[in-house]
């Protein structure tokens, strides 16, 4: 095939094909699993029924939609305890009671927030106890 | 329009450099402040508020001058402002574009601006003062930036414009009284506690503003052709002198009724503002400077061979300007927070962070005064 | 004189309905899984008690009763609420501080007071006033106040701007001029704390009201200079206290309607 | 054939810029009276060798297309599809933005949406959808394709010589998308099955075999140049030479033969002439390259080429060193974008030197052909010309810069800078109507013609309403340009637009200005008009 | 009538959602995470490519630049380097402004007859708002990036963080979200609204338009209202690029109908307008520098042509020339 312009041409296209493939050749198609969320901590392990607040698909692609429902409840309304659909009460607190049970924030939080690359503010104010500890 | 802007002779060329280098020194120094904090000011729990907030009072003054022009020329068919009440439109919409920046430099979460509108406050005046500065943005800008190009095009301007210009003129009150009224409503501050700090900010914005007019315009006849003539000139110049007197007679009132009366809560702050308190005259020193500056400016002014006399009229302004800036810009926001609440006396001086920030954000004013007046002339020039 | 008989029947009282309730699963186990409850500096208690609730929260000071030199209010407020010490006056940030009395109550200081209540130091903290200003002016309803009269910041709401403390006419608010973290000798973990940027204030602990437990200052005040209480409650201390003599406001004719009410 | 009667100018330009009710490809193709051009004769066609010469006219409803028509014209669509990148890439990345739409003089001027430039490129690319791409041979209209069918064609016709190339659509595209290569290639297709007009091919024909567009033999050039040499001894009593076919000359100088022929061309022919005699230029001009212009750019790649062969030809011929150009526009295109490419190279010439002042004229030295406007300009900016402006002070003028020039060029100071210092009236027209967003003079690409004349009108009214507003504004009475076919179009649209306009070469400005050596004092300008403040007065 | 093209398209977006949301609640499920998207993408890829080169094969005859700013003629006369280049690095600087900045489009005007004469305004907000869409398009699939690499490059992360700076909602608003909604309603209101733009637009117009904007409402939806699970989209992401496919577990039907018309446009992109994209730097009025008369450019094709030679014409005219005075070659 005749191509005119053909250095520039060719050029162009693998430039093209170049930035197109990124994440292909970036990542060297190793796979990467998705990171284990570890649900071993003692006070999970201590647990008779390992359920969270909510059932675990809402609190994974939801959390932070309830965490900001509870902010607000406590800050604003005063309202410290949660309702679960289930029925079941909470106290809201992110350190009181999301860390008590998740008291590994870097295997737990972390590691799904930097895989999916959310930056949450929560911690520029709230205390991640296994740090001050 | 907006490419005549972009091109230009090689001083525009410079001078737009120039400006643009200030404003990405300023940038820097912000990006600092974001990093940091607003730490990186001279504010401290005493003096919360400072040169940025100081800076914007006064420019919603400069912005609100532009009413100056907008009524003769609209209510009262005063032809000699014709050339410039675009000029007087663009001034004000780059100045309320400075005061905007400035509030918004002034946050601690500045991430969180949008707050403002996501929970609006009616009880808040600065809730209000958002919302009548950016009304006053739109109205100039719509106006101003209609007519001119209705001028380009030598066609009358549509007829939607006049009733939005008329509406600018209630606004532009609006704008210097609102920002009064974050001050003077506040009941702990005996200095800014006061009915005329309304009619004060707006004697002083119609004295300020029309002087920076008559400088630009002088400044446009000296370097880029375009003559605003001498009618406009010596009338805004006169606009300048009463407001100038009334400026100096509302804050003769004040120091009367302080002074007389001898409440300390109030008489405190004046002193600080005029004496010094125990040793703490820094703001004192400049304010004599500005008294000083007002009364030469206000001579040269009344006097009618000075005030015709273009270099005389240009020092006059030039003062006024100064005297008015180092009062709004410098004294107003310090005095209210000198003595404390607990009476304590703290200094207040800004960084070289502050300072940079702040001929950052006057940069980009001037800026953009520059890249309309540009625009303004091109036009006008065609 | 001490309320201590009083209290702690109250206390007492809310205790066993504490124990008497039916314990909530989610407190429980969270409380097992959080061995570090015991961290916090003072605890009051034990264990979460039934939140304390009031009609309008109230505060009498007695400066006459503080030791000389003693700032163990500011201390436990402090490490309560883990406000940083800075260590400079500009970016100083405080929730209670100590006053000359000249200072506080300027207009009944005269050169004539007597010597004991000239020098004496007063604590100063939020008036979580009546009718605040700080709230009026707030342009994102950042800081409000609550029906029981508590005036409190929402931290994730604040921008910054600073027109609550120019409003403030008791200097009683503090801006994160910087990162506060550093500052902090001893973390709190049971209370967050503030970002750069972000004005604070005391929050007449309602955080620990919320799970029954008295202020912070007022707890630590080993001389009872403080009481806390529900004004609007004619038993309560405050009430008490107010009913028995002058009482001064910091500044009443703002007509902010302070809420701390000082005995000299 | 009756020629249709042009409505006035208050009825023309009452423009309904509303689309019809009707979708565009189910709107019919009316040939209104004076909005189209008369079909190319039969001999003409024969003289290039052109497909389907024949006696028709394009209101007819039989055009006499050859059998397989549709055949000739695809086949003549993917060979040039295959030979121009622009024309297949400007049939595929449109994405009809309309940015386009309303920057078409004939747009502006008619309201008609076919003349929006995306549209009229749509008549191309619906048929090349269909024929072309799969989506189109599909789907059909819904991917925007239609078959080839003789109303087709005729819209073609219609909007293809409704166009006159002048490139203005381009400058706007965000993709450069040029119209004028879309017309070219749809009148290359057109001129397959013999659909040309004859104020194209005629020219064209007359300048293959005469050398010049309007057919004048060798003895007509020598006589009208020296009848000329004679207007300008009587005006400035200077005798200037007529080299004509020289050999040895320096310099071979071309010009399109509307600067011999016809006013108000003629007064810049003399303009040329009165300049070179005062600097002494040893040039020459030639019967056989005796045409600038170019009627090819409006025919076919081929033609351009035949046409334009001429002129390095006779420079070998005469043995000169480089090549001088007068005042013309779409000459310029020509010579500019394709002469070089199509028949050069010119190693047989020399890099162009300015004999006066020494300049050598960078910008030309591989096509060794100087544009007239550089050379005088160069020749003022060195000192070597007087010049008294105030001889034109009868004047205020303003200058259009004409469409190729201007956007094949890149030529928008060197005229001004003539014009500055030939007189002292100088005033802009509006900055949208200038240089590189220039408006046509609504005759280019061969559509000068009288029998389109509402349409020229309709075209050329943007143009002519930029002068009236500087007539209105700073008494504006000369319109200067730097092309032939502006000067013989624009006299018309002057006429009919902003009367008491006149139109006028660079170059007669100049001469007007110019102070030779030995000259009478004068008393009139070129155009035998008496000189200085008596006719300002009137002016004014 | 025109807005036939509008209703259509319309309704093609609609045959879309529903066969994503068919594919969404059946086991085919698999096929639009496994299969469609290396179809899809491979469509792209090579479609791209394939366009480029079919232009690349025609060859570009004459240098057609469109000038649109003074020549480089003489020393002492300013040209302009960006307008009218001549030279590469001119040209490079011509095509930047082009792609990135809109420089033509810049230049926009509209006209109206105003008292009997055509007046000329300045028309920006297709330039502002063509722009807006543009580079927010851009941000977003740079943001995207995340879901494709692990660990995820930190200039992504850094972009992602000045995109989303203001703090509105939780998660956060990207600024791009706003600003590429912004752009894309104009364009289509403006192709609805306008006359003349609806006149001259087509199917394919408004098809390109809603899909894009069907992409940008689903994606806001999942961000905002019916959150997906990051975890299983990035680990269906990441199995893309790294030839694992994973099969998808609790993503909704909003995850689906985004992909699918994420894959719609992938595919369509090479055979539509949005070739606009790589056609943009193949336009010859835009890529050559305005050297013309500086240097030859050859046509690889130049047509051999009969032209009428010096010799014939003079053998044609030779009396009338002589009798003219005029020197020939030949008595």
């Amino acid at each position: 095939m005749r191509l005119y312009n053909r250095g520039m041409i060719i050029a162009g296209i693998v430039v093209f094909l170049i930035v197109t493939t990124f994440p292909f050749w970036y990542g060297r198609g190793k796979a990467v699993p998705p990171p284990d969320l570890k649900l071993d901590t003692p006070a999970i392990l201590g647990l008779k029924e390992k359920r969270c607040v909510e059932p675990a698909s809402y609190m994974r692609s939801s959390h932070m939609k309830l965490l900001v429902t509870w902010r607000d409840d406590v800050v604003r309304e005063g309202k410290r305890t949660y309702t679960a659909t289930d029925g079941r009460l909470h106290e809201i607190s992110l350190t009181g009671s999301c860390l008590a049970c998740h008291s590994n924030k870097k295997q737990f939080c972390d590691r799904c927030h930097d895989y999916s690359g959310a930056k949450p503010a929560c911690w520029s104010c709230h205390i991640i106890p296994e740090e001050v500890r | 329009m907006l490419e005549k802007a972009l091109k230009g002779s090689r001083g525009y060329g410079i001078w737009v450099a120039f400006l643009l280098l200030l404003v990405a020194v300023g940038f820097f120094f912000y990006l600092r402040q974001l990093d940091y904090g607003l730490g990186i000011t001279g504010l401290s729990r005493d003096v919360s508020w400072g040169l940025y907030i100081a800076q914007f009072t006064f420019l919603v003054g400069i912005a609100a001058s532009a009413v100056m022009l907008v009524l003769p020329y609209y209510l009262h068919d005063f032809k000699a402002f014709g050339r410039i009440t675009i000029l007087g439109e663009f001034l004000a919409v780059s100045a309320v574009i400075m005061c905007v920046t400035f509030v918004f430099v002034d946050l601690g979460r500045p991430d969180r601006a949008v707050n403002l509108l996501l929970y609006p406050s009616p009880r808040s005046v600065l809730f209000w003062d958002v919302i009548v500065l950016n009304g006053y943005l739109l109205l100039n800008i719509v106006t101003g930036w209609t007519v001119l190009e209705s001028d380009k095009k030598g066609i009358p301007p549509p007829a939607w414009v006049k009733p939005l210009i008329y509406l600018s003129i209630p606004w532009a009150v609006s704008i210097h009284t609102v920002t009064a009224f974050i001050y003077s409503g506040l009941p702990g501050r005996g200095f800014w506690l006061t009915a005329i700090m309304a009619p004060r900010f707006l004697a002083s914005a119609f004295a300020s503003g029309p002087a920076l007019l008559i400088l630009f315009c002088l400044i446009l006849k000296r370097f880029c052709r375009f003559d605003a003539g001498e009618k406009a000139i010596q009338t805004l110049a006169k606009i300048v002198t009463y407001a100038l007197a009334t400026s100096i007679f509302f804050v003769m009132v004040e120091i009367f009724t302080v002074f007389y009366s001898q409440v300390p809560g109030h008489m405190h702050h004046l002193t600080y503002l005029f004496a010094g308190l125990e040793g703490h005259n820094t703001i004192a020193r400049w304010m004599t400077v500005s008294a000083f500056t007002a009364l030469i400016s206000l001579v040269l002014l009344i006097i009618p061979r000075t005030r015709k006399n273009e270099s005389l009229l240009a020092l006059a302004c030039f003062g006024v300007f100064l005297s008015l800036w180092i009062e709004k810009g410098l004294g107003l926001v310090v005095t209210g927070f000198v003595p404390s609440p607990l009476e304590a006396i703290p200094d207040y001086s800004p960084t070289g962070a502050e300072v940079a920030i702040t001929v950052g954000v006057w940069a980009l004013g001037l800026l953009l005064v520059t890249m309309f007046y540009k625009i303004f002339v091109s036009v006008r020039n065609e | 004189m001490a309320p201590t008989r009083r209290e702690f029947l109250q206390m007492a009282g809310f205790s066993a309905i504490g124990l008497a309730l039916p314990v909530l699963p989610s407190l429980a186990w969270a409380r097992t899984g959080a061995p570090a409850a015991g961290v916090s500096a003072y605890p009051a208690a034990p264990g979460p008690l039934p939140a304390r609730k009031a009609k309008r929260w109230a505060m009498t000071v007695k400066p006459g009763k503080c030791r000389a030199g003693c700032t163990d209010c500011i201390t436990a407020c402090h490490l309560e609420h883990n406000v940083p010490a800075i260590g400079n006056p500009k970016d100083d940030v405080h929730w209670i501080g100590l006053q000359k009395v000249g200072h506080v109550f300027p207009a009944e200081a005269h050169p004539r007071l007597p010597d004991t209540i000239r020098g004496l130091s007063v604590p100063v903290l939020c008036n979580h006033c009546e009718n605040p200003p700080c709230v009026r002016v707030c342009p994102t309803q950042a800081t409000f106040r609550r029906p029981d009269g508590i005036v409190v910041m929402d931290y994730h709401r604040c921008i910054g701007c600073r027109f609550c403390m120019a409003a403030c006419p008791y200097g009683s608010r503090s801006m994160n001029w910087r990162d506060p973290r550093p500052f902090i000798r001893k973390i709190n973990q049971d209370f967050p704390t503030r970002t750069r940027g972000v004005v604070e204030k005391c929050n007449f602990c309602e955080e620990r009201l919320a799970r029954g437990i008295l202020p912070a200052c007022v707890v630590a005040c080993k001389e009872k200079a403080m009481a806390f209480g529900d004004l609007e409650d004619p038993c309560s201390e405050v009430r008490l206290t107010l009913d028995r003599g002058l009482s001064l406001r910091r500044r009443p004719e703002l007509g902010t309607g302070p809420q701390i009410y000082y005995i000299l | 054939m009756a020629s249709a009667k042009t409505p006035k100018p208050d009825e023309l330009i009452a423009i309904r810029y509303a689309p019809p009710e009707t979708p565009w490809m189910e709107t019919p193709t009316v040939f209104r009276p004076g909005t189209w051009s008369y079909s190319g004769t039969a001999k003409s066609l024969t003289t290039l060798g052109l497909p389907n010469p024949r006696a028709w006219q394009p209101s007819d409803e039989d055009w006499k297309l050859p059998e397989n028509w549709q055949e000739i014209i695809l086949e003549g669509f993917r060979e040039r599809l295959e030979k121009h990148r622009s024309f297949r890439l400007f049939m595929d990345i449109c994405v009809r933005c309309g940015a386009c739409a309303d920057k078409c003089h004939f747009y502006i001027g008619t309201g008609d949406p076919k003349n929006m430039p995306v549209l009229r490129a749509e008549l191309l690319r619906s048929v090349y959808r269909r024929y072309f791409t799969e989506s189109g041979k599909r789907f059909g209209k819904l991917a925007g394709a239609r078959d080839l069918t003789i109303d087709v064609l005729k819209e073609w016709f219609y909007y293809f010589y409704q166009c006159t190339e002048c490139r203005r659509c381009s400058v706007f595209c965000p993709y450069g998308i040029d119209q004028a290569e879309i017309t070219m290639m749809g009148r290359e297709l057109l001129n397959l099955v013999g659909c040309n007009i004859n104020w194209v091919t005629e020219p064209a024909a007359n300048c293959f075999r005469t050398g010049n567009h309007l057919g004048i033999q060798p003895g007509g050039v020598k006589d009208m140049l020296e009848f000329m040499a004679e207007d300008i001894e009587d005006r400035t009593g200077v005798k200037v030479d007529v080299p004509l076919n020289k050999k040895g000359a320096d310099i071979l100088f071309v010009t399109p033969s509307g600067d011999y022929f016809a006013d108000p061309g003629t007064y810049t022919c003399m303009g040329y002439m009165m300049l070179f005699h005062e600097i002494g230029l040893n040039y020459t001009f030639s019967t056989y390259a005796s045409e600038g212009g170019n009627f090819g750019l409006f025919t076919s790649h081929e033609m351009i080429k035949r046409l334009n062969a001429k002129i390095y030809a006779e420079a070998k011929r005469l043995g000169v060193k480089w090549i001088l150009g007068g005042e013309c526009g779409h000459m310029w295109r020509v010579l500019h974008q394709y002469m070089e490419t199509m028949n050069g190279p010119a190693d047989f010439l020399e890099e162009p030197v300015s004999p006066i002042t020494g300049t050598r004229f960078e910008n030309a030295r591989s096509t060794k052909m100087v544009h007239i406007a550089e050379f005088t300009a160069d020749l003022i900016r060195n000192g070597k010309l007087k010049l008294d402006p105030s001889r034109n002070d009868a004047y205020r003028v303003t200058f259009h810069d004409s469409c190729n020039p201007a956007r094949a060029m890149g030529l928008f100071e060197e005229p001004r800078y003539i014009i500055q210092h030939a007189c002292n009236h100088f005033h802009e027209m509006a900055e949208d109507t200038i240089r590189e967003k220039t408006l046509c003079c609504g005759g280019g690409a061969g559509l000068g013609n009288d029998e389109n004349m509402e349409m020229r009108m309709r075209g050329g009214m943007p143009r002519a309403m930029a002068v009236k507003q500087v007539k209105e504004k700073h008494g504006v009475n000369r319109l200067a340009c730097i092309c032939a076919i502006d000067r013989a179009t624009l006299t018309s649209l002057m006429d009919y637009w902003v009367p008491g306009v006149t139109v006028t070469g660079v170059h007669e400005l100049l001469a007007n200005a110019l102070i030779m050596k030995g000259e009478k004092e004068r008393t009139t300008d070129l155009r035998g008009e008496p000189l200085e403040g008596k006719a300002a007065d009137e002016t004014l | 009538m025109e807005i036939m093209n509008l209703l259509t398209s319309l309704i093609a977006i609609m045959i879309l959602t529903l066969s994503a949301l068919g594919f969404a609640f059946t086991p085919l499920s698999f096929l639009l995470t496994t299969v469609l998207p290396y179809v899809a993408f491979a469509t792209f890829l090579a479609g791209f490519t394939y366009r480029i080169l079919s232009w690349a094969r025609v060859p570009v005859p004459f240098r057609i630049t469109t000038t649109c700013g003074q020549q480089a003629s003489l020393p002492w006369i300013k040209n302009s380097p960006l307008e009218s280049p001549s030279n590469v690095w001119g040209v490079i600087g011509r095509m930047a402004l082009e792609v990135f900045l809109f420089r033509s489009l810049f230049r926009n005007t509209d006209v109206v007859i105003v008292g009997q004469r055509p007046v000329y305004g300045s028309a920006k907000w297709l330039w502002f708002f063509g722009l807006l869409f543009h580079w927010s398009l851009l941000t977003i699939v740079l943001r995207h990036l995340r879901f494709f690499i692990e660990p995820i490059a930190p200039w992504i992360n850094g972009l992602s963080a000045i995109d989303g700076f203001f703090e509105i909602g939780v998660p956060t608003l990207y600024l791009s979200d706003v600003a590429v909604l912004t752009g894309l309603t104009f364009l289509f209101l403006r192709r609805v609204v306008a006359p003349q733009i609806r006149y001259i637009s087509l199917f394919a117009d408004y098809f390109a338009l809603l899909l894009l904007l069907g992409i940008v409402t689903t994606g806001l939806l999942m961000r905002h209202f019916f959150p997906a699970d990051l975890l299983h989209v990035k680990n269906l992401a990441l199995g893309w690029v790294t030839f694992a496919p994973a099969l998808p577990k609790e993503a909704g039907p909003v995850f689906y109908i985004h992909l699918c018309f994420v894959f719609t446009l992938m595919a369509w992109f090479p055979f539509s307008k949005l070739m606009h994209m790589g056609g943009i730097f193949l336009s010859p009025t835009r890529n050559l520098a305005n050297d013309n008369r500086m240097k030859r450019h050859l046509n690889p094709w130049n047509a051999p042509v009969k032209v009428h030679t010096y010799e014939e014409y003079e053998d044609e005219f030779r009396e009338k020339m002589k009798l003219a005075g005029l020197p020939l070659e030949k008595e």
